[in-house]
């Protein structure tokens, strides 16, 4: 349970972060309500920065791996 | 030191540790939401009062921050029930 | 005299945002001195991030306050 | 607490815990460059997959990042050296 | 760790400790001046030396951000007092 | 050796800095790798991050020298 608790933070500050990207992205004029286009927007861009902590994530795992293997304190 | 305090002590000491915690974690957000909003909303330079615009901008930029926050969570956990029965 | 502690870090930080908010839109080319249409830019910009800030609070606990009447666990 | 561990029990802790921050360490790095790299690559409002060219430069973004410290690196490294020998 | 130091040594401890402190707040000051007065002063392409103005812009940056903080403090001290006696 | 902690710290601060800054402000567009023109520029931006940072900190310890005798709390 102790293992959790970085998992945990790892899970809120990827929604955190989430959260800010795509408000920045989707929510440009705050009105009295979200928007159905605001909404979708927001779905989208919810797959997307997802998808790209994925693409990130194996990227920087393979280089690391990579890194570690030829020359270890390079990194 | 804390073994100087008494029982009771201690508790008050803690809750009020507590309430003190809550209340930073509280200020914490609003100067975070002050920044991101100022910055969505003011765009120009500053004059002596809010536009209509900037104002109203403003007013709701807290509530559809939090809006954001709510439909995401609810997004995510829709697509994770929907992963576990599919 | 703890209680203040927080308080203090309170106006702190409302001061360093509002140095860094102004200066970023009222000096934008450094020059010998601040010249005085720098000057009212930033006493225009101190009146309204506080502005900002207390509209910001006044929204942020009273959503706060709906919240945990409907939904405890949801914020 | 500590000191209800035996030696063995204090040693798998320290160990589990040294894991624990290297991943930690490893996690927080992708969230900055996830940032970061979203903020170079998609310029754009978001739609329901990425273009190829947005795909492209979010592939090659960690590795440039990581090329660009090393390559940092080697020039401090470089004129560090010039300047003792010169 | 501490019981360990007689008196002198705890002192000479806590000085030096309180001196890098010190010094690690005047080093974090300045590097995020130099991040806020590179975004403000270097807006092109960096090239092999800083035009007149971009080293302009640089040398007054800190004063002038300096400048800013001190007149923002003045203002509200003048609006506190002005409350206080009005 | 507690000192050099401090100085290593300050250090990786300022390469982690130049490396954000340079690589916003050279790897416009990544691609499968860095170009010529992009090590370029990196070798420029290098040499001018130090070179703000040198002014930077001359022009503050300066400032903080004179306001330290002139008013001892003002800063």
């Amino acid at each position: 349970q102790i293992k959790s608790e970085t998992a945990l933070m790892n899970a809120q500050e990827l929604i955190n972060k989430t959260n800010e990207k795509c408000f920045a992205k989707c929510v440009l004029k705050p009105s009295s309500s979200l928007t159905s286009s605001e909404q979708n927007c927001l779905t989208n861009c919810l797959g997307r920065y997802m998808e790209a902590f994925t693409i990130v994530s194996r990227a920087y795992t393979t280089r690391l791996a990579k890194e570690i293997r030829h020359e270890p304190s390079s990194l | 030191m804390a073994d100087k305090f008494d029982e009771a002590s201690q508790k008050e000491l803690s809750k009020f540790l507590e309430n003190e915690q809550a209340q930073a974690r509280v200020q914490s957000t609003i100067h975070q939401l002050t920044s991101t909003c100022w910055d969505k909303c003011i765009t120009g330079t500053p004059a002596s009062s809010f536009s209509k615009s900037e104002r109203g901008c403003l007013e709701n930029c807290v509530d559809r921050f939090l809006d954001t926050s709510l439909f995401l969570i609810n997004k995510i956990q829709e697509q994770r029930d929907a992963s576990f029965s599919g």
